[in-house]
């Protein structure tokens, strides 16, 4: 039978695989501490590195659509985008042949940072790379991973900002690629949509339940027109954004004639959604969601950090425009 | 007459189905232009949906003991992207009610007589329906609504007045929701009735739209007496019948608009060479690309039992992007282009799009009914 | 004293000019007529086309702000743009010295149509020309006043659609001009920016009296929240639109430095709340607000229609980006 | 210590007051960052307020009684304007209650002893005011406030909490706003009173906001003892007193703040070759246009008499300009540039501006206000 969305078995085990993130990694963790690195050994442990990679590589051997689903988790618990560096490291180096470099990968031996080029010999954005041996680096060449020290020229920007370590640096000049590949686009754009996808739907379930909780003139404010519009809002761009995400990974896992596009299209609506929800969950929380002591601007944070590694909405759409939809005049 | 039956059909793969379709429909869409409304509307609906019954593509859901395929919804989606490929007449015309909420309102509530008798003619294009839902004081507010149907005998003797009934003047039937309990408040003591358009007593005044077309009508009742076997669903239990038929509508029911206007996005991407209106379009085709999974998880969903309001949420978001994709297309060709009004009634109009957020329940009752149906939010007042 | 905004004086005056307007130009005139050129020589009588032309000009002798002021009702009252073409031709020939023709249009003798053109060599769209003598074209090159036959291959637009005439055309390759000038961007732009504010001002009072009037869940809907955020979001509209109206045209009347970039915000700002406003009026007056018989659509087309003459907001927008601020980097 | 007075300006012209302020500013503006919390803000902004006092630049519009120039407030609007132009430190900082919310409230509603004791030390920079208005409960509900004042004697006894109390850590004094009519609910019964912040049983606990600085905090009154005499404007007036501080702040307060806000328009302009955020720049610099226009149309019928809920519109649409502002420049500069972040408290930083729709009364509330105060619209529940 032809499959368009994630099956309810595949939902289901992704739960369970997923089960300690609610322990391990509570969004609010990070207003002690920005990185989540000292977590590496634990998530490659639990196979999360691995998990569409075949088990003879070291993975676990299932497809795009459960890593999806993993990453969507991934996002709602701001999961340091590490874990998603380390995904697509992983698969660079068995794409390209080195095994081994692919297993140390995934034993968690070799912690990998992303940063994003925006064009070749620009300068990278470099995000939660303090204890990284690999970097992957995401450019519109492709992906590419290279050693740690390749990354140079490194200026901190002011972590507590952005609430997770942020460095703009640059390529070394001379530095060479261990793996590099430009067939896992479609891969990068769903891993990212995953994420954005994940802090939507968590801060639409965050300003649900505050709207609940909060009351102002003798009502929860749920029961205002416009903080219930407000939700309805929220509720359809998570609502797009997961079904887009489910749709787009089903299109990648069965490689379908246009998954690049759905894979676009997916991270077009992700990055639109999480900024329209994490801003109107800062709204909706009043002072509480602009002070730092709320989770509801980690968020906010988050999805700029996604944003930037994404290249930017403006590159994300160009990435989108260069694709044809099964629609286009020329399909009929 | 009965649909030409394919010996192939049961066990052809999608990819067979689809090819089958657009075979099909490569060489029946007609090449005429639909009329916008009136008679003319009336006999162009009725021809096309005869011969899109005869080539065996009428009712492809419909139970087969009426004549219906009853093939699974992904089938009637892979028609309807096809059918919306082909560039097919839109299925926003005169068949709609019929097609889309009256048959399956009878499908899921009327009795076998009325199974019998009506879901065959609409399914073979012998008649046309209309909705009889809105009042002039009941918009939004259908609860509200104050025509009433008193029983005398075996009969209901209706008084009052609806108004929005889209193509009324053309109809053969109307699906009419009245009071028929008048000791009754809001959503009590209403039914759903079949009422026959030729019925004594009833007054149809169309209503020119800014749009143009007067696809619109108000209709009047005057001593308009209906048999009681017309009822669908139970004497004043007409709320549930009326709500089965809206989460139709709000679920599949636009699939085929919303599969043409991703294509009216492509065509607009094609035309477009300003760069920032280049950035907006592509957040359009994402965005159709986004309507698309979902109705297809609708879709899917609904087959495994009764979906919840998130019809309502696919109903909205079609909306708003078509009013988005419409407003881009006049910044794009601007307001002297022929591709910018009446574009043949595929749902691309500009001024046809300012209804989207206001039939069927206005945009802000539909944020009302998600936030407390989808999201558990307490009612309060509007 | 240094004037900044129109004064109270100056409104009353401009209210008792234009008390005709009530009677002659109910918007309703629209559903039977789409041509208010049967009120042509009422217009020159009332002397609404040489408000700020010299007295012995023929003129009325008063300046840009009372001209802003009676456009802004003008277009309140969905009057006929021909009414601009007339004020602008009079003030054209009069630049160019032309003394005679201007009175000419001033009295009434040459009504006047107007038409815009894209570029140099472009096909014009004409507004409600049929009646007219002369045709006033704006171009990005300025303005221009030509024969009526100088506007050939006329293909009407249905009038019905916009509800008013309109044709597509061409000007003759060897058409000459009456008059031209540069000199009165900064006034075309006024004029337009006030019709446009009158819609915007007039569909506001429309959603509001319609939110106060129409009963629905035993409620008047304007105590509804989302209707009541909507009438502000026109109201805040219409604030920003007259203020600046009334700004810009002191600074042009006064002839300040910063006058052309004043009268180009004027336009780029009141283009975008009519477009607001009469969408949403028509969003308020439910299945109403869509039927032929509501005036609400023809604020809707009328804006279009204006905006049109204006060459589209993305060339308004071109035009304020060659202003410079008076908080630009050099204003120092 | 009296401001230098220039005998000139009684009779100078706007443009030579205009060019005499630029002068000054050009200076007299300290080129040293502002910090942006502590004790260390404290100092900095006492100090810029001193040296604009001995200028003869504070208080212009202030009455000539308690040290102020009295000038007519365009003549305020002039000086803003070069202030901003100047880049000087922003009026966003700790004095900004003193300057725009208190010392207003005083010459409004204050006795003469509580204005000839209060105005001059404001105005010279001598002390910091902090607002005391929002309770942990009491957010965009105001007149639901519950921190108690008993009167005890010539004495109040004042028990509870507030919160979003801006550099209250570093404040002399604070607009207070409490309950004290026990029986009184909602905006009856409460007062307004002046609260030295060293009195015994006050306890500040400091906020760290999204954006980083601890400019707001967390007030807790345990039998703090304040004179009756510090109450504004008379006891169990105090809804009064405080309608005169937020229409104070709604209105012209934010002068200053609109006018640097044309200015980083202006910055972005410069800063963006992208066709698409250039299109938006326009937008943003048309409606920061506006945004003049209306401070100064407000300006200008503020002084022939009172005037109504207007203001809050502009605050609301500066509000949501800054935000629409701090959203361009992220786009332009990406996340990695200086020019989004901190940018030396001018009301500049990304983060800061998600604080403009909430602070002072949620946009949406706002809205409420606008609509039922402004155009009439029936009251409903929220």
């Amino acid at each position: 039978m032809t499959m368009f969305h994630a099956s309810t078995e595949q939902l289901e085990l992704i739960d369970s695989f997923t089960r300690p993130l609610e322990e391990l990694f509570a969004p609010a963790r990070l207003h002690k501490s920005e990185s989540d690195y000292g977590q590496w050994v634990t998530g490659a442990e639990f196979g999360w590195f691995g998990i569409s990679l075949p088990e003879a590589a070291g993975g676990i051997g299932l497809g795009m659509v459960e890593e999806a689903l993993l990453f969507e988790k991934f996002g709602r618990h701001l999961v340091t985008p590490g874990f998603m560096a380390a995904s697509l490291a992983a698969k660079t180096a068995y794409l390209c042949g080195d095994a081994a470099l692919a297993q140390q990968i995934l034993n968690g031996e070799l912690p990998v940072a992303m940063a994003r080029q925006g064009a070749p010999g620009a300068g990278v954005t470099l995000v939660d790379a303090a204890s990284a041996k690999l970097c992957l680096v995401l450019s519109p060449q492709g992906t590419a991973l290279f050693h740690a020290d390749a990354v140079v020229e490194r200026q901190p920007l002011d972590a507590a900002q952005w609430s997770i370590p942020l460095q703009s640096a640059r390529l070394a000049g001379n530095a060479a690629a261990h793996a590099a590949t430009q067939k896992i686009g479609a891969d990068v754009n769903l891993l990212l949509a995953a994420q954005l996808t994940g802090i939507a739907a968590a801060t639409l379930d965050m300003a649900v339940s505050y709207s609940l909780l909060r009351q102002q003139f003798g009502a929860p404010i749920g029961s205002f027109q416009a903080i219930k519009h407000y939700c309805t809002d929220m509720a359809m761009q998570v609502q797009a954004a997961k079904d887009m995400l489910s749709f787009g990974a089903v299109a990648v896992a069965e490689a379908r004639d246009d998954h690049r596009f759905q894979a676009a299209s997916a991270l077009v609506v992700a990055t639109r959604a999480a900024f329209f929800n994490t801003a109107k969950n800062i709204q909706i929380h009043g002072g509480m969601g602009f002070s730092a002591e709320c989770d509801a601007h980690l968020y906010l944070k988050r999805a700029h950090v996604l944003d930037t590694l994404a290249g930017g909405l403006k590159a994300s759409r160009a990435a989108l425009r260069r694709e044809t939809s099964i629609f286009g005049k020329d399909a009929a | 007459m009965m649909p030409e039956m394919m010996p192939e059909m049961m066990d052809e793969s999608p990819d067979d189905f689809r090819a089958r379709a657009r075979r099909w429909l490569r060489d029946n869409v007609p090449t005429e232009h639909p009329p916008v409304d009136g008679p003319e509307s009336r006999a162009y609906a009725l021809a096309w949906q005869q011969r899109q019954f005869a080539g065996g593509w009428a009712g492809l859901t419909w139970p087969r003991a009426y004549g219906g395929r009853e093939l699974p919804v992904l089938q009637q989606i892979a028609w309807f992207e096809e059918y919306a490929r082909a560039h097919a007449p839109s299925t926003h015309n005169a068949l709609f009610v019929g097609m889309n909420h009256a048959g399956p309102t009878l499908i899921a509530c009327g009795s076998d007589e009325q199974k019998a008798f009506h879901l065959p003619k609409i399914m073979q294009g012998d008649v046309i329906w209309c909705q009889g839902f809105s009042e002039p004081n009941s918009g939004s507010d259908l609860a509200s609504l104050r025509t009433r149907g008193e029983v005398q005998g075996d009969e209901l003797v209706i008084n009052g007045q609806k108004i929005w009934s889209s193509y009324a003047d053309i109809a053969d039937y109307q699906e009419l929701l009245i009071r028929t309990d008048p000791a009754s408040s809001r959503h009590h003591g209403l039914s759903w009735v079949i009422c026959p358009m030729d019925a004594p007593g009833i007054t149809v005044r169309p209503i020119k739209t800014m749009a143009g077309p007067a696809k619109f009508a108000e209709v009047f009742y005057d001593n308009v007496r209906i048999p009681l076997a017309n009822i669908v669903g139970g004497l004043n239990n007409g709320w549930k019948t009326a709500m089965a038929t809206l989460s139709f509508e709000r679920g599949t029911a636009s699939l085929a608009l919303q599969i043409s206007l991703s294509q009216r996005v492509e065509e607009l991407i094609a035309a477009c060479d300003d760069v920032a209106l280049g950035e907006t379009l592509m957040d359009l085709r994402a965005d159709a690309a986004a309507l698309r999974a979902m109705s297809y998880q609708f879709a899917i969903k609904s087959e495994s039992g009764p979906v919840g309001s998130e019809g309502s949420m696919i109903r909205l978001y079609f909306a708003e992007l078509a009013q988005r994709v419409a407003r881009v297309a006049i910044d794009i060709f601007g307001i002297a282009a022929p591709e910018v009004l009446a574009v043949h009634g595929l749902g691309y109009d500009y001024f046809d799009a300012y209804s989207e957020t206001i039939a069927g329940g206005t945009a802000e009752i539909q944020r009302n009914i998600i936030a407390e149906r989808v999201l558990g939010l307490p009612r309060g007042s509007r």
